[in-house]
């Protein structure tokens, strides 16, 4: 037990007591009055036409927070992808993962592929939206790398389609600059609420900013994978 | 006590352990896989505090039903928000945290921070006593030890 | 109708229950496989059935939901197998002494 | 009814947060800390966030536990206990 560890504890002590605080502060009963929640919640369903309001703060009112959370994942994951090295051409890769396994992964695929595109296009009605979709997207690209490890992730056509999908984006952006008088203004008409062509560009912009997600954690994941046997 | 209300001492008293047991791991273990387990134990305490922070009592899913909007109040959609994009940014750090462990494991054989202190010391010649302030020594000045000791 | 449904999700929370407490009694990988596979496909398709009771609205999610299930769980239980016999763990075996006295 | 759901996600969670802490092999901690990011999930449920529900579900307990234990697999951490006969 030396100073380094009695000072942490100690520091865990007050942190605990701190945050223990909030519990004599909170009110059990209040409901919201005031502030943007509410202007939010009373007026996201008429002004866009979603009734998911959480996914129209996410891509419509606070849209540009997304495209900074956006840059900084694509940043961290280059990242990863750069510290970790490409893949050595010479190391021993794992053996098949057995007949079972390919099967139901071959069977598989398509299936994810369905799911993973339902939770984007709906999530501007209903629970989901870029993040769920993505990273079912995510784990349908993975799933065919563990069932056969010799048949690699294409790294160029990733990339090709994460580069088309950020280009797509940016260009549904400038439109909305060139159209409107805003960046990252919505497109296209209302619709009628709860129907799939509605609340503007929302589903278009889900399934871009979602197949950005899938192929960047898809990428991740093949990337640790691969270069498994190369130290 | 409604029972809203328990919900809400208790999803605090939850997000409170979890952010203490995160900290706790980060500054008492030595391995760093620990110590990044740490850390998203720590991400998931304060997940599970701004949701709570948003939660109102007996309040509905911030979702309408068929178009209208429903009798009862609904929480506060801007923290599920930024949790929404907390928790993919979190992978995204956590995934880069690993890949920089791995290269650690790559270069120096181990992962405790004591051994890859002592080996750093013996690399760059300063010494990393724990519980001292730790100087690193800059990078200009090492680069130079390096070059020196290479040279004799 | 929900007493139905009810009855369905009734015995599909057992299974689910005995396949929990298959998983922590069992001996070995082997065993834990039998019981957390084979109980818990099939507390959750009766659970699946039951809220299908409840709303036969959503009888086609329920449907995909189920096919899923069956797609996935002995895909995976035949996966952990195989890992765990690569990874050289033999099957639990009573020992001889102890046999030798029963 | 919400209460109680509550209180046992709670306690698990809690319980498999000390398990990543205190358990030796590092696969079982990585299976411990999905167990939390589930139990969170299902508290983020029950405080009526059923997008972050997901969102925790998909990415925390999938995604985040598989590049874990791909990295446990690089750093020659990735050991299964094996089972010894006592006789």
């Amino acid at each position: 037990m030396n100073l380094r560890e009695i000072s942490s504890l100690v520091f865990i002590v007050w942190l605990g007591l701190l945050l223990g605080a909030v519990l004599k502060i909170v009110a059990y009963d209040n409901i919201l009055t005031g502030g943007v929640g509410t202007y939010i919640l009373t007026h996201a369903a008429p002004e866009l036409g979603a009734e998911n309001i959480v996914t129209s703060v996410l891509l419509a009112y606070r849209g540009l927070d997304t495209l900074g959370e956006l840059t900084v994942l694509f940043v961290a994951i280059t990242a990863a992808g750069l510290v970790l090295g490409q893949r050595r051409t010479d190391a021993p890769s794992d053996s098949d993962a057995g007949f079972i396994l390919r099967t139901a992964a071959n069977l598989l695929f398509p299936f994810l592929i369905i799911l993973g595109t339902y939770i984007l296009l709906q999530g501007h009605f209903s629970p989901g939206g870029v993040f769920q979709g993505g990273a079912i997207l995510a784990a349908a690209f993975f799933v065919p790398i563990l069932a056969s490890p010799a048949s690699p992730l294409h790294h160029r056509v990733s990339r090709l389609v994460e580069g088309l999908v950020v280009a797509t984006f940016m260009i549904i952006c400038l439109l909305a600059l060139f159209s409107d008088d805003a960046f990252l203004a919505l497109l296209l008409g209302k619709g009628s609420v709860s129907q799939l062509f509605s609340a503007y560009s929302l589903p278009l912009l889900h399934i871009v900013i979602g197949f950005q997600i899938g192929t960047a954690f898809a990428g991740i994941l093949a990337r640790l994978q691969e270069t498994e046997a190369s130290d | 006590m409604t029972e809203s209300a328990g919900i809400i001492i208790l999803s605090y008293c939850g997000a409170i352990g979890l952010i203490l047991l995160g900290v706790f791991a980060m500054v008492m273990y030595r391995h760093l896989i620990r110590i990044i387990f740490g850390l998203m134990l720590l991400e998931a305490g304060v997940n599970l505090f701004l949701i709570t922070i948003g939660y109102r009592a007996n309040a509905v899913a911030p979702i309408l039903v068929d178009g209208q909007i429903p009798a009862a109040a609904m929480v506060d959609p801007i923290p599920q928000a930024m949790v929404l994009t907390a928790i993919v940014i979190g992978v995204g750090v956590q995934a880069l945290a690993l890949a920089l462990v791995v290269k650690t494991y790559q270069a120096y054989r181990t992962l405790d921070t004591q051994e890859l202190a002592q080996k750093l010391a013996k690399e760059t010649g300063v010494d990393i006593i724990e519980g001292t302030p730790v100087y690193l020594p800059s990078p200009l000045a090492a680069h130079k030890q390096i070059l020196e000791e290479k040279s004799t | 109708m929900i007493i139905i449904g009810n009855i369905f999700i009734l015995i599909g929370t057992a299974f689910l229950c005995l396949g929990a407490l298959g998983l922590v009694r069992m001996p070995d990988v082997y065993n834990r496989i039998q019981a957390g596979t084979k109980a818990t496909t099939l507390g959750a398709l009766s659970v699946l059935l039951g809220v299908a009771f409840h709303h036969p609205d959503w009888l086609p999610k329920i449907l995909l939901i189920a096919l899923f299930i069956l797609l996935t769980s002995p895909v995976a239980s035949s996966t952990i197998a195989r890992a765990a016999n690569r990874a050289g763990l033999r099957p639990f075996t009573i020992p001889t002494n102890v046999s030798e006295e029963k | 009814m919400l209460f109680w759901v509550a209180l046992i996600s709670v306690v698990v969670m809690l319980g498999a947060a000390f398990a990543v802490l205190f358990l030796e092999n590092y696969l079982a901690a990585t299976a411990a800390i999905s167990v939390v990011s589930l139990a969170l999930s299902v508290l983020f449920f029950v405080l009526q966030a059923p997008d972050v529900a997901l969102t925790e579900a998909a990415v925390g307990a999938g995604i985040s536990s598989v590049i874990l234990a791909l990295t446990l697999r690089r750093v020659g951490l990735w050991r299964i206990e094996t089972h010894k006969d006592k006789q």
